[in-house]
């Protein structure tokens, strides 16, 4: 039925096939706008959230999601500014993963407000010395930079290709996207920095606190480093996630690895910048605040020491390791074993950074404060997951995503055997309609 | 066709994007946004003119002065009145408080008679001349059928015009049983009346005291007059004076006395008597004072010497000889030292036995009738009315005993022993009550073995309530004739319990009655008519109001110009004419209170065996335990170490609760001889082993949702114990046994 | 965000910051804006000659 | 000594007098129309712009303590003026640094709720609108038209009652004066207080008995120079404006957080 939207050279499976995996997913999708309504109407009392929880499941959604759709940014700078061509293979999906990861962020900023109807106060009113300030700002921008990147993708769907305007249009945005991608680099540069400053300048919490440059404490650095270093661990876990489900190869190999070796570096040069910073944390910051390292890691049912660990030696030396070796690259599963445990890492970071701060005392007489979501915050918090595999399905569906799928996966040569296709489970066998037909 | 949908959807979205771009969207954005800054269902206070009104709070017997801000004819704000002898613009907690009890959704809005069964809460609404010809009846009926004395009243108070005017209404009703709720203060009053020889309230005059010895007095938990106590405790700050707190407990006052001194519970006499033994032998004393202005020194001495060794007194009371000696002596040494008694807010009497050595001790070192010292207020003269004409009915009546048993020949010097009147009704030996009026009062909640009051409350055919507020009491009433609250009314509001001179406090009406409801005083005067003769006869005045007025003769003027009357030329009396004895003097051993017989601890309910522990009760000043409960706001201050959700909190020493296996936080069954709870646990350090402490003021069944059904009434768990001199109720405890639940 | 709301001072941290904001802005604006007007005169030529 | 122009508005509270009673939350709550709700025992979702703390020495019994510590707002001043951990977060400027008396406000129709100011609070004395205020019928009939009440999803605290000070500055005005006496501007608080525990007045001022009390060092960001004061988390830098005086060692010494073997003595401010 809809095989006139399909591009050229690919097989996807029916249309009821993929309506059945919308309407699944989409049902999650519902329950999670539910969860929102309920937010938006009945006000923030729906959360588990309380004074002390001021930021809490949300947030860390929003960080680590920014830190993980940091793929996209990273990506484009090399494919554009540095010119490595072998993520042509890859530069769509990374731009889609992102869009996909800062719309969500933005939609998650919309309920977590108390006021969502006065957002935009923190345009109108700015406070330029708030790094969340900083945050929405550059966030925003750079959501319209991820739009401005997708943008020439959808124009590429067969039948909006064939208006003239806009097959040039897509054409030109092509022509000058390193313009785009490099102010792209700039903006998410300051917000994934300013999403750690918003931790890091908490003067108040010792926790939190950071020293720094300027106005930029070192989490802003720390930040925009690893999601430079592990948003590519995202897109190439989402890239492998999106080829097992398809069972499909869709990007090439050469273009995987070159991410993967870039990552792998950029962890390892991250990891070590971060052990550096926790130790001068923790043998100077801290005490000279009166406080020592394991009181922010005792006396509560949670956050031990082995969180610390965690971040830093299994979700951090040990992906570096693996990712910078030719070896653990290509071997499949140590790959997915490191970019899982990037991925890992980096959310755990961003957990730390912000509920951690939150559950941590800070006046002596003061107590931990533990905290677990609400159906509410988790069902909001998996709305975007939903949204993002619907946006996938159909872009994969509709758009060229992967210029290289028609490449690795010539039809000519399997034109008797039956497929199996795209990302309904896989199991569920599909009479082939050949694109175009 | 394809060429009509692509021109349709480019007309959606350019649509769509133009009405994006356009300036509706940000005027709709703004709007929305303005939208929230005013939503309708978050209120506008009205502003209005503002203005202040100088009245005196009568939440608690404390007669603070209060300042009333007005916007218009709402009252927005309670504070404190400047330059009041008594609170000089500090206020309590709970009389800031005051408009959620004014506005709240507590009060009674009109006289209502029940409906169906008792307690149920059905109502029906009915007219004030309904009400008072109902009362009247029932009231004429007894009466005429000479049973004028099975009425009674349990009234707050016994002094100011409204309890007078209950008071001579039964007088010349013909019925003696006006009972007051009890307290330290009639410990106090039958202390003086014995070892002094006068009819008066104690007075302390702490500003000027240097050494306090509080046994077990919260001092700043509510004893006495509570913000003339807060500021004694900040004026010993400022001037060096001292307090040693006694008492098992580590109380707010225990933690803000200079010394602690933990003891076991009950023994506080023994220690008194201890530290009288220390200063007679270093004799320490008040030499002139003993030789002169005392009796029976040498007897009471020899007692003292014999019996209270530091020695002994330390097997007793847990607390080691040397302390016991160096306290004596810091107390006798010190130039202006004070000692006084009445657990917590002295809301029980306790032993006399106990108040009397207290008391001992003050008359050792001489301060008696002294600055700095203790001193016997006389009551009131104000009130001089006409004495009424019984007539015959009235004169049997009268002369009938006390259902309670006060001035009973066994005792006889009693005034007053509510504590007594549910054990009467529910034994019915002497005679029955068919009648009985609450004013002043919650006697549901506040006394002990809610079961047995219940049950002694469900005898009485016909209860009528004067209360302002639903509360336990009014729900369990026949008839509810709702007072106006306490910011609506005029009423003098006579000098607080332990203040040295005389202030009597005008309340005034700071608001208009916001509902149908009549001013008690009014409501007597009315009755009084109602029945006719003799009774109408003893109330000539039209109107409470007049009463009052005419009652306070010159002082009215003073008191609405300044809020209260203080005796201008308040002087101190010298020891030649302070006693009344028989002697003449102070007496030491007098023979009623059995001093001179060994001191015998008070005997608590329950046995070792099957109640290894002992509960306490606690008093704090965020959780008001008298006639009304705590307010919304003076909930939200209750910690979450004393109250989480609905359950309440027992504190327990870290080792005993290790011996129970008892954790912080856990649930526990906690079981008296006299009822049964769930609780949770709170380790707190400062509690002695082998005690389980719990606050008094949770545990209401009436009020609002913000106070009702949550915690428990320590009342459920103790019943009263009758004092052998007093016959007051001298529990300061009771045992009980601890499980997990 | 613009000098004439009264959180705006002249100092330096707004300078800097709504400088960085509005250079940003611009270059994507002009950028989105030259696409645009090019594709358009590209279609209205009929210049079909690229194709990716 | 001529003290400068501006106005530094600040408490101490005498610990030592404090009973713990609880008269400042409440009269706090009654002067700034503060909300309730069936339920205050979850101390993390009541509403207490005063709130006052019950700290203990820790000590088995019998050598335990108890010692209250009443907490408002600290109306920090940070590094430098307006410097505070809060007003530098917040992103829309709703809440801000009044430089005329220091004092730190919340404007709660500008506040969307985005509650980073609470996170940057290490005093806790930010609260959020969880729910939409509601008094039970009649009772609002008690609010005063000084303070608006806030509505659902925005941040309030403790303002040092800040429409008492433009009250009286407004009295001051209409009688032709241009400055405010000492007692002309007093928090609700203070005035509740029983115990006169709580001293409220301008810390630039030598002349008030807030200065007298604490005798503040301004080389040192008003540091307390009177050994007896102290303020709460002293070297985090934030500088309160609310000093604490108390005789007892431990109790000074709960105010901020030493090492195991550090004495108090040694006070070191960070980033000063």
């Amino acid at each position: 039925m809809d095989s006139a939207l399909i591009p050229r050279g690919v097989k996807r499976c029916s249309l009821w096939q993929f309506l059945l995996f919308i309407s699944v997913v989409g049902a999650v999708l519902l329950w999670g706008v539910y969860a929102m309504l309920l937010c938006w109407i009945k006000g923030l009392n729906q959360t588990n959230m309380n004074d002390y929880y001021g930021f809490a499941i949300w947030i860390w959604a929003d960080l680590a999601v920014i830190a993980v759709g940091g793929g996209a940014f990273f990506t484009g700078l090399l494919r554009y500014i540095f010119g490595k061509d072998e993520l042509k293979s890859i530069i769509n999906y990374a731009v889609l993963i992102g869009f996909i990861c800062y719309s969500s962020a933005l939609l998650i900023l919309a309920y977590d407000i108390g006021q969502p109807l006065r957002g935009w106060f923190i345009f109108w009113h700015a406070n330029v010395h708030s790094m969340l300030t900083e945050v929405a700002f550059c966030l925003s921008c750079y959501f319209g930079v991820l739009t401005i990147e997708f943008i020439p993708l959808i124009l590429e769907n067969r039948q909006i290709d064939r208006v003239p305007f806009f097959h040039h249009l897509s054409h030109n945005m092509h022509e000058i996207m390193a313009v785009f991608a490099a102010t792209g680099v700039f903006l998410s540069f300051f917000h994934q920095g300013s999403l750690g400053g918003v931790a890091g300048v908490l003067f108040g919490r010792p926790f939190a606190f950071r020293e720094g440059i300027l106005i930029w404490p070192w989490t802003f650095f720390l930040f925009t480093w690893s999601a430079a270093a592990c948003g590519p661990c995202f897109t190439i876990l989402i890239t492998k996630i999106t080829e097992t489900v398809t069972r499909k190869k869709l990007v090439k190999d050469s273009a995987i690895e070159l991410l993967a070796k870039i990552s792998g570096w950029m962890i390892l040069t991250y990891i070590i910048a971060k052990t550096i910073d926790t130790w001068y944390w923790a043998t100077v910051t801290a005490p000279s605040l009166g406080q020592t390292l394991m009181d922010f890691y005792s006396n509560n049912p949670l956050y031990g020491i082995w969180i610390l660990f965690a971040e830093i030696v299994i979700c951090g030396f040990v992906p570096a390791a693996i990712l910078i070796t030719k070896k653990g690259r290509k071997n499949s599963v140590a790959l997915w074993i490191a970019v899982i445990l990037a991925v890992v890492g980096v959310c755990i970071n961003r957990w730390v950074m912000v509920l951690q701060v939150m559950a941590v005392p800070v006046m002596s007489f003061d107590y931990w404060a533990m905290y677990f979501p609400s159906w509410q915050e988790i069902a909001t918090t998996i709305l975007p997951v939903a949204y993002g595999i619907i946006l996938v399905g159909l872009a994969h569906r509709y758009l060229p995503v992967f210029p290289d799928e028609s490449e690795l996966n010539p039809i000519e040569t399997l034109p008797a055997e039956e497929e199996e296709t795209v990302e309904p489970p896989v199991d569920l066998e599909q009479e082939l309609k050949p694109a175009g037909a | 066709m394809k060429i009509d949908r692509r021109s349709f959807l480019s007309f959606l979205i350019g649509g769509a994007a133009g009405t994006t771009l356009s300036p509706l969207t940000w005027k709709l954005m703004d709007d929305s946004a303005i939208w929230t800054q005013m939503w309708p269902w978050t209120p506008v206070p009205e502003d209005g003119e503002a203005s202040y009104v100088n009245s005196a709070c009568s939440l608690c017997s404390g007669g603070c002065g209060i300042t009333v801000r007005k916007i218009d004819d709402r009252a927005v704000k309670i504070e404190g009145m400047k330059g009041h002898p008594l609170n000089n613009g500090g206020l309590c907690i709970l009389g800031l408080s005051g408009l959620q009890l004014l506005y709240g959704p507590t009060r009674v809005w009109t006289p209502l008679k029940r409906v169906g069964k008792r307690g149920r809460g059905r109502w029906e609404k009915i007219s004030w001349k309904g009400a008072v010809s109902e009362v009247a009846e029932t009231l004429g009926d007894l009466r005429k059928k000479g049973q004028s004395h099975t009425a009674g009243i349990i009234s707050g108070s016994d002094r100011g015009t409204v309890p007078r005017l209950f008071d001579r209404f039964l007088t010349v009703y013909g019925s003696p049983n006006l009972m007051r709720t009890s307290s330290i203060i009639d410990s106090y009053e039958l202390t003086l009346h014995l070892m002094q020889g006068v009819q008066a309230l104690p007075g302390f005059d702490f500003e000027n005291a240097d050494f306090i010895l509080s046994f077990g007095s919260g001092i700043v938990d509510g004893w006495g007059s509570p913000v003339r106590m807060f500021r004694a405790n900040s004026t010993w700050c400022n001037t060096g004076g001292k307090v040693v707190q006694i008492e098992p407990r580590l109380s707010n006052t225990a933690a803000k006395s200079d010394k602690w001194i933990p003891i076991n519970p009950g023994t506080e006499t023994a220690l008194a008597l201890g530290i009288a033994h220390v200063i007679i032998k270093e004799s320490l004393y008040d030499a002139e004072f003993i030789n002169y202005y005392s009796e029976g020194f040498e007897d009471w001495k020899r007692f003292v010497l014999d019996e209270y060794g530091p020695d002994s007194v330390a097997t007793i009371t847990g607390i080691d000889s040397a302390t016991i000696i160096a306290l004596a002596s810091s107390f006798a040494r010190a130039s202006k030292p004070l000692a006084i008694c009445g657990r917590g807010q002295g809301t029980t009497p306790g032993s006399l036995n106990e108040c009397t050595a207290v008391h001992a001790l003050n008359a050792l070192v001489g301060n008696i009738n002294k600055k700095g010292g203790i001193f016997a207020v006389a009551e009131p003269d104000y009130i001089n009315w006409p004495e009424v004409e019984m007539d015959a009915r009235a004169a049997v009546g009268m002369q009938k005993d006390r259902l309670d048993g006060a001035g009973s020949k066994k005792y006889p010097f009693s005034r007053h022993l509510l504590n007594r009147l549910p054990q009467a009704i529910n034994s019915g030996e002497k005679y029955p009550l068919k009648a009985l009026f609450v004013a002043g009062a919650n006697p549901l909640y506040t006394m002990s073995d809610s079961k047995a009051v219940k049950k002694a409350f469900d005898k009485v055919p016909f209860v009528v309530s004067f209360s302002s507020y639903m509360d336990e009491t009014a729900q369990n009433a026949d008839l509810i004739l709702p007072n106006h609250a306490y910011l609506e009314r005029y009423e003098d509001i006579p000098t607080p319990a332990g203040m040295p001179k005389p202030v009597i406090g005008l309340s005034r009406p700071v608001v208009k009655p916001l509902f149908n409801t009549k001013h008690t005083g009014d409501v007597i005067i009315l009755l009084a008519k109602a029945m006719g003769g003799n009774i109408a006869d003893a109330f000539a005045w039209n109107s409470y109001d007049e009463c009052l007025k005419e009652t306070l003769g010159y002082k009215w003027r003073v008191m609405v110009e300044k809020g209260f009357w203080s005796h201008p030329d308040f002087f101190v009396q010298t020891h030649e004419e302070s006693f009344d004895t028989v002697s003449g003097k102070f007496e030491f051993a007098p023979k009623e209170t059995g001093s001179l017989k060994q001191f015998k601890p008070v005997k608590i309910e329950g046995d070792k065996t099957n109640y290894p522990l002992l509960l306490i009760p606690y008093d704090s000043i965020r959780l008001a335990n008298g006639v009304v409960g705590d307010p919304p706001f003076v909930m939200k201050s209750v910690d979450d170490t004393v109250l989480k959700g609905t359950d309440v909190f027992i504190e327990l020493n870290p080792k005993t609760a290790g011996e129970h296996g008892l954790r912080e936080g856990q649930l526990a069954m906690l079981s008296t001889p006299v009822g049964k709870a769930r609780v949770k646990v709170h380790l707190f350090d400062g509690i002695m082993p082998g005690l389980v402490a719990l606050p008094r003021g949770l545990g209401h069944t009436a009020f609002d949702d913000y106070l009702a059904g949550k915690g428990i009434n320590f009342n459920e768990l103790i019943g009263p114990v009758e004092d052998s001199v007093s016959g007051l109720d001298a529990a300061w405890g009771i045992r009980v046994k601890l499980a997990k639940a | 965000m613009f000098p004439f709301s009264f959180e705006w001072i002249w100092d330096m941290d707004h300078v800097v910051f709504m400088g960085g904001l509005w250079y940003a802005l611009t270059i994507l604006g002009i950028g989105m804006t030259y696409c645009i007007i090019k594709a358009a005169i590209d279609a209205c030529r009929g210049n079909d000659e690229h194709h990716h | 000594m001529k003290h400068k122009k501006a106005k530094k508005y600040g408490m101490v509270i005498n610990l030592d007098k404090c009973t713990g009673c609880g008269s400042c939350m409440v009269a706090c709550m009654a002067e700034n129309n503060v909300p309730f709700r069936k339920d205050e025992s979850d101390k993390l979702l009541s509403i207490t712009w005063m709130r006052v703390y019950k700290l203990t020495n820790g000590k088995p019994f019998p050598n335990t303590d108890i010692c209250y510590l009443p907490r408002p707002c600290m109306h920090c001043e940070g590094q430098h003026e307006g410097h505070s951990p809060c007003v530098t977060v917040c992103p829309a400027v709703a809440t801000d640094y009044n430089i005329e008396t220091g004092i730190v406000s919340q404007i709660y129709t500008r506040c969307f709720g985005c509650r980073y100011c609470m996170a940057s609070c290490p005093y806790k004395a930010r609260y959020f609108n969880w729910w939409d205020p509601v008094w039970p019928d009649g009772m609002e009939k008690y609010l005063s038209p000084n303070v608006s009440p806030r509505m659902r999803g925005v941040v309030e605290k403790c303002s040092f009652c800040f429409h008492r000070y433009q009250m009286a500055k407004e009295k001051a005005f209409m009688e032709g004066r241009r400055k405010l006496k000492e007692d002309e501007y007093q928090t609700a608080c203070t005035q509740a207080c029983p115990a006169g525990a709580i001293t409220f007045g301008d810390l630039n001022n030598p002349n008030h008995a807030v200065y007298r009390m604490v005798k503040p060092d301004p080389k040192h960001h008003g540091r307390p120079t009177n050994p007896n004061a102290f303020r709460l988390l002293e070297r985090l830098g934030t500088n309160p404006k609310v000093y604490y005086l108390s005789s007892r060692e431990w109790v000074r010494r709960v105010g901020d957080n030493y090492l195991k073997n550090e004495s108090i003595a040694k006070k070191t401010v960070h980033q000063g």
